[in-house]
């Protein structure tokens, strides 16, 4: 495994685009190489150098290279953007898109990452240690496909439209949501360990949301059908008691979506 | 002089059929037929406050210049920024639009519009599910049910009811009001629910829950107990407004701010949407939004056509992008991603929240306007404005999309300029005299 | 020397002068095909050296929807459709972006680097028509002109239900020229005024709600009304029942309509020349035949109908169709028949956008993929093929996609490949469902049409179909220098290796507009000037005076003042009446 | 207290605005207003003045109230202005519209003075230029 670090030296008065910045295009290149690939910032393309210090060579393949971004990055997007294999570990907190429409590989956030996080993304693994924005693992404007595979595990909370339009892979937050959790999804699997303020699966017709903390405006469409526990999906488990729901049935697609909610935390409901 | 079937310039209604008696000896113009909006705008043409004089900011004060002068200025701001932003306002023609957008393009900056504050998650609602619309005139001829949702058509487009939407004697709707049921949902008692028959008083922020559990009833199905606290309207008021509309033979649906501006934003326009689409396998039914801007829909239109996308356009990469939340104006200016700005037709600093606006006046600004404002106060150089419909020609799109070519019925004011377009073109022209110096 | 330029040696192919790849020399001088150039205009002149290479006059596309109100709503509706497809901006170009439904930069530049000079938009909502005009004219690299939507407009379904055949004709006269638009489009005759009510006709005999007049009576009095103005065009039809299993039969019996009615364009311009009579004969122009030829009578037995029209149309010689071809992939279905997307959204629960026009239309918008693994739209590939084929002689037929309706324009020389080479049909039959083999004929066709067929079927007769062969789609001396040079070497040419022929369809060596090179290698070089054709049809001067005073009468209905209807010029790029003379 | 801001048009807001009269006194009357319904007004004291504060107490700003009939509890209402916009929130849920229906925010009675439309640009925006 070859370690590729960059070190953040400044320069984010605008925001950067940088979606060079992964293991496929570090691959195979030095440390000198990859300065000078070029990153954008407002309709400049500038070395990749003039943001950040780079040491280390990429490995043979996307496999065998890791990139450690050694610092706080919230005004750089588009890491690791449809990466395919290798490993970016980000030491502080990511901008937007961070993973977006990723195939493969993994990407480690240590700190929050902005907006976007995982959009369309097919395969791989993003884990983000603090807290997110909105539209983690969602579809593009006006797609109803978001993603499609891979997981995306938030340690803190997310805001809106948490995999909206998922129609495959898993999205697990440790924290909690406020708007549009699974909004619309088809399939996949979204687990929300904490709260979520309003409108969790709506508008869904197909998959499966888990919320474990309380819901604190429930979505009209959904009707209960059953209470189990202890559920279990591969390897994620959800201990406890949950209300099995199921809908959207405001979307005239026969409510094949399934929504489990805390028995505990949802007594109310 | 007397000028007949001018068009008003204010807001989305468009209004074609404003007489307007102008009087150059004494100043004055009289007004016939136009809202107090309107009436108020047609007074500019004669008005003291006129921006008459292009003005700059030097060392914090303010001193007049040439237009030679002020076009130097502005054009070497958007020259010399690394990433400028464009809000090419919509009480300009889509001409002068145009305009500003191929700046933006050449430039490589960032265009906006009004859209963005008003009603861009409209637009991205429709982008999520389409929209079942149509021109206004079928509500005029057809409709017998007509639904203000979240918008106070009184007070935003106050000509709206009676050329549209509730008064108006139609082909099947000769009797206008009497024909027509009328149906307001707002958490305000404003004027409009108040002439309205049924007044849905819904909780702030709720209507997507509502419109959830409405189409839930619609699906035949019983929507969840808890939407009646959520929403703060009884079970049995969604399911009776439900059947008042698939008994209806045309229902004209007119969502305003209030479903596309609070918490949910394009989601509740988006269930909205989802929700007339259905509607139609019982009855006629139709959407629209009451535009408050008078061009905010032409500038859709005209960078839909010419970029691919409504508003929130980005040409950094030297091709367009656009993603509201990043790409947008208030954004922008909050995260403070842009260094200049250019601002036409539209008083931005007022209407966006203060740390955009606070940083709005940190940035050189260019702004061009017809009278003092505060985005004019704050601005380094100020552009005096051309009043469309009134002073030139153009067009406007109007609520329902329609475009309406507007001809003028005195000049410009100004020797240097015959329309705000004519000014962008000049500016175009140092831009790119200077960039390719 | 601007629009002279000399072409040398090419393999040339202009059906409507008979010339079937001879190896000749094109000369055009100031915009126009001439016999030769003088000796002092060779010396300076722009040479092409066209050896090798096949030489056919530029691109006419008779039917697709490039501009206007529901393009944009298709636009608006889409950013999905466009982020991941764009071009950026060059010196001498716009940006722009979207697959199916491009900017209207983009579509430009698309349509001519293909070889495309002329493109007419397929409908234009009277009302709309400023919109319409206003993207025309920002739509670079190609002449265009649209037609008038009119199957279902008040004031004219009021005279028909009336007999007011003389006003109904000035009323036509007067919107053509009031709209700066062509020919008359005809979109589900009488049906979509009753999608103002949420309903629709399903019958040529069945009167719509109120106005009582059936779409018999609107394609009868259309078809004469069209012939007694002289109009360039045949009436263009989009059928009722559009897009359902078994509408075929329908669409059928609406060709029968106009069998009597006699062709009488009645144009003054001046006629390039050309062998063939470039003049058109036809009384009806049925558009997107694939999708009013549905077979069977549910979607669980859906087959092809194709053989129902295209016998017909092989027996007939009063009928010319587009195809309306499906390549597969991405779509964005568009019509202005509202009601046949309100079904197509029942059956997908897409995203789905109407737009009824007060008075006058109405439309409907909702992207589509077409999948090869779908049962239906393998059908639907194979019956827009079988469109094609099927009918004998290629100057009755029309290759289009119904851009973007069965896919965008862009997917031509696809379809061109599958026309010409039946391996290239047979490798996809290995690739989509059976009911392609099992629910149409098209496996047992082993036509391959060759060059000259396909010059026919996409410039010579879109052009003259429309009118428009008196400088379109020939290289006639007098015609237009509009000229496609693709690298196609007509000797060497393997249809089995359709790949190349692909290839050399997407992107012309050169295009020529008017005597200048504007696109060469699929780069855009030049960005010439453009026409934007409309029919000024002069009527009885009594008649339109009676009849505006009606129209004024009646406009109340409107929501807009008589006076802001008209479309100004300024809407319009270079404004090129075509003076009609009607019948009086 | 703690509420909902509403904010919107009015027809004289649209009348002034449109009229270029932003610089008025006739403006600054209009739309420098806090509307509320009795009940909160009463629990506020039936103060002349309050200061709507945002929600993270980074902006304040000084309004006349009106008190009437057409509010809930809990709810205000300020015409669609630049006083509106210094409380309205920024975020946009990533939609680039900003919260102008419903961003929550404190109102408490004040005796600050009341900028006009002028005065609030320079003196809050332009760091009093």
């Amino acid at each position: 495994m070859a370690d590729v670090i960059l070190k953040p030296i400044g320069n984010f008065d605008l925001t950067v685009e940088a979606e060079v910045v992964t293991p496929d295009n570090f691959a195979g290149k030095s440390a000198d190489d990859i300065g000078k690939l070029l990153v954008w910032q407002g309709p400049e393309e500038l070395p990749l150098a003039d943001f950040f210090s780079v040491e280390g060579n990429g490995g043979s393949s996307a496999e065998d290279t890791t990139i450690i971004i050694d610092g706080e990055i919230p005004r750089v997007k588009r890491i690791g953007q449809e990466m395919t294999g290798g490993k970016v570990l980000i030491k502080g907190s990511a901008g937007m898109h961070v993973g977006s429409g990723m195939l493969g590989g993994e990407i480690i956030v240590e700190g929050d990452a902005e907006s976007w996080a995982g959009m369309e993304m097919k395969g791989g693994s993003i884990h983000i240690k603090g807290d997110t924005k909105d539209h983690v693992g969602c579809a593009y404007r006006g797609s109803w496909k978001g993603m499609s595979g891979g997981r995306i595990t938030i340690d803190g909370n997310a805001v809106s439209q948490v995999g909206g339009g998922l129609v495959g892979g898993e999205i697990i937050i440790g924290g909690s949501v406020k708007h549009f959790c699974g909004i619309r999804i088809s399939g996949g699997l979204i687990v929300v360990k904490g709260n979520a303020v309003r409108t969790v699966g709506a508008e869904m017709t197909g998959g499966t949301i888990v919320v474990g903390g309380c819901i604190e405006r429930f979505t009209p469409g959904f009707e209960m059908v059953d209470v189990e526990s202890d559920l279990k999906f591969n390897d994620i488990e959800c201990p406890g008691e949950y209300k099995k729901f199921t809908g959207d049935y405001a979307i005239p697609q026969k409510g094949k979506g399934t929504l489990y909610v805390s028995c505990n935390n949802n007594e109310c409901l | 002089m007397v000028y007949k079937n001018i068009i008003c310039p204010v807001c989305g209604g468009s209004c074609d059929d404003v007489q307007v008696n102008l009087d150059k000896k004494n100043g004055t113009i009289d007004v016939q037929n136009a809202c107090k909006m309107g009436n108020a705008k047609f007074q500019e043409v004669v008005s003291h406050h006129r921006i008459l004089k292009p003005t700059i900011r030097e060392n914090g004060k303010v001193k007049d210049v040439s237009w030679d002068e002020a076009l130097e200025m502005a054009a070497d701001i958007l020259v010399n920024s690394k990433k400028p932003f464009f809000f090419l306002g919509s009480e300009t023609s889509c001409e002068a639009q145009e305009v500003g957008l191929h700046i933006a393009e050449y430039l490589g900056g960032l265009a906006d519009s009004n859209a963005t504050i008003c009603h861009g998650p409209t637009v991205m609602g429709i982008q999520e599910s389409g929209m079942v619309g149509a021109t206004a005139g079928q509500a005029k001829n057809r409709a017998d049910m007509i639904v203000y949702w979240g918008v106070n058509a009184l007070e935003s487009m106050p000509r709206h009811m009676s050329r549209y939407g509730v008064f108006p004697r139609g082909y099947w709707t000769k009797r206008g009001r009497f024909d027509r049921t009328m149906v307001t949902v707002d958490p305000r008692v404003t004027p409009t629910a108040a002439a309205s028959d049924l007044h849905v008083q819904l909780n702030p922020n709720s209507d997507y829950e509502l419109l959830s559990a409405m189409f839930t009833i619609l699906n035949g199905k019983e929507p969840h107990p808890s939407v009646e606290e959520i929403t703060g309207v009884p079970i049995s008021v969604m399911k009776q407004t439900v059947e008042m509309m698939k008994e209806s033979n045309f229902v004209a649906i007119y969502v305003g701010l209030g479903v596309s501006s609070s918490y949910g934003k394009h989601r509740n326009i988006e269930i909205a949407l989802n929700f007339v689409k259905e509607m139609n396998n019982y009855t006629k039914c139709n959407i629209g939004a009451l535009r408050g801007h008078c061009n905010v829909a032409g500038f859709n239109q005209l960078a839909s056509y010419l970029y691919g996308y409504p508003f929130g356009l980005d040409f950094t990469k030297g091709y367009p992008r656009y993603n509201p939340g990043e790409t947008t104006c208030v954004d922008l200016l909050r995260e403070k991603d842009v260094d200049a700005a250019f601002v036409m037709s539209a008083d931005l600093m007022d209407h966006i929240p203060a740390e955009s606006a606070q940083y709005l006046a940190d940035i050189p600004m260019i702004c061009l306007d017809i009278a003092p404002c505060p985005s004019t106060t704050a601005a380094e150089v100020v552009l005096p404005g051309v009043i469309d419909a009134m002073e030139c020609d153009g067009t406007f799109y109007r609520l329902d999309n329609v475009p309406v070519y507007f001809e003028p019925f005195t000049d410009s004011p100004f020797s240097e300029t015959k329309s705000n377009e004519d000014t962008l073109k000049q500016l175009f022209a140092k831009v790119k005299a200077k960039k390719e110096a | 020397m601007a629009g002279t330029i000399a072409i040398k040696n090419g393999y040339v192919y202009d059906p409507l002068n008979d010339i079937n790849g001879e190896m000749m020399d094109i000369f055009i001088k100031d915009g126009k095909v001439v016999t030769e150039l003088s000796g002092a205009d060779m010396k300076d002149v722009k040479e092409i050296d066209a050896k090798g290479k096949t030489v056919m006059p530029g691109g006419v596309d008779s039917h697709s929807h490039v501009a206007g109100a529901k393009v944009n709503v298709g636009r608006m509706m889409r950013p999905e459709d466009h982020y991941k497809h764009y071009q950026k901006k060059t010196p001498l170009t716009h940006s722009g972006c979207g697959y199916s439904v491009p900017s209207v930069y983009l579509g430009g530049y698309e349509y001519s680097k293909m070889g495309y000079t002329t493109v007419f938009e397929a409908a234009v909502p009277p009302m709309e028509a400023r919109h319409t005009h206003e993207e025309m004219r920002s739509t670079p690299m190609l002449d265009m002109g649209g037609y008038l939507v009119l199957g279902n407009n008040w004031f004219l379904m009021r005279y028909l239900k009336e007999g007011d055949v003389d006003k109904a004709a000035a009323y036509i006269a007067w919107m053509m020229r009031t709209h700066k638009t062509y020919g008359i489009k005809c979109v589900n005759p009488a049906g979509v005024e009753n999608w103002g009510w949420g309903e629709n006709v399903s019958a040529l005999d069945q009167a719509n709600i109120h106005f009582e007049v059936t779409p018999e009576d609107m394609i009868k009095s259309l078809t004469e009304l069209n012939e007694k103005l002289g109009i360039p065009m045949p009436v263009h039809l989009h059928a009722n029942n559009l897009g359902h299993p078994g509408c075929w039969e329908i669409t059928r019996d609406s060709l029968k309509i106009p069998k009597n009615v006699k062709a009488k364009p009645n144009t003054d311009v001046e006629w390039a020349e050309t062998k063939k009579n470039a003049k058109r004969h036809e009384s009806v122009y049925l558009t997107h035949c694939q999708f009013n030829a549905f077979g069977g009578t549910s979607w669980r037995d859906f087959e092809s109908g194709i053989k129902g029209i295209t016998d017909y149309v092989n027996s007939n010689d009063h009928v010319v169709f587009d195809s309306g071809c499906v390549p597969f992939g991405d779509a964005t279905v568009m019509t202005g028949d509202g009601p046949a997307i309100h079904d197509l959204y029942m059956l997908t629960g897409h995203k789905w956008s109407n737009t009824d026009v007060e008075c006058e239309c109405g439309s409907g918008v909702l992207p589509f993929e077409y999948l090869k693994g779908n049962p239906v739209h393998s059908v639907q590939w194979a019956m827009g093929l079988e469109s094609l084929l099927y009918v004998k002689d290629a100057w009755k037929t029309i290759m289009t996609t119904d851009s973007p309706n069965g896919g965008p324009f862009t997917k031509y020389p696809l379809i061109i490949a599958w026309l010409m080479s039946n391996k290239a049909r047979q490798d996809t039959f290995d690739e989509c469902h059976k009911w392609a083999q099992d629910r149409t004929d098209l496996a047992a066709e082993t036509r391959e049409m060759d060059l000259f067929e396909i010059a026919t079927i996409t410039r010579a007769n879109p052009a003259r179909t429309i009118g428009m062969s008196y400088r379109k789609g020939t290289l006639g001396v007098g015609a237009d220098g509009d000229v496609a040079i693709y690298d196609i070497d007509p000797k060497k040419l393997e249809v089995n290796d359709y790949e190349s022929i692909v290839r050399g369809f997407e992107n012309t060596a050169y295009t020529v507009k008017a005597g200048e090179v504007v696109s060469q290698m699929g780069e855009i070089v030049a960005i010439p000037e453009k026409n934007t054709f409309y029919s000024d049809i002069a009527t009885d001067a009594d008649d339109e005076k009676s009849m505006l005073a009606d129209v004024k009468k009646w406009f109340k209905y409107y929501t807009i003042g008589f006076d802001r209807y008209p479309t100004p010029d300024k809407y319009l790029a270079n404004p090129t009446p075509i003076q009609v003379n009607a019948e009086k | 207290m703690e509420a909902l801001l509403n904010t919107g048009s009015t027809i004289d807001e649209g009348r002034l605005a449109k009229g270029g009269s932003k610089y008025t006194d006739d403006y600054t009357k209009e739309c420098a207003v806090c509307w509320m319904c009795a009940e909160d007004f009463t629990s506020l004291g039936c103060p002349e003045k309050v200061a709507v504060i945002s929600r993270d107490r980074k902006y304040s700003v000084a309004l006349t109230t009106k008190v009437t009939e057409a509010m809930r509890s809990g709810q205000v209402f300020i015409p669609r202005s630049i006083w509106a916009n210094v409380v309205v929130e920024p975020d946009t849920f990533s939609t680039g519209s900003p919260r102008y229906k419903g961003s929550p925010v404190f109102v408490e009675p004040t005796d600050d003075e009341i900028l006009s439309a002028e005065e609030l640009v320079t003196k809050m925006y332009m760091g009093g230029e």
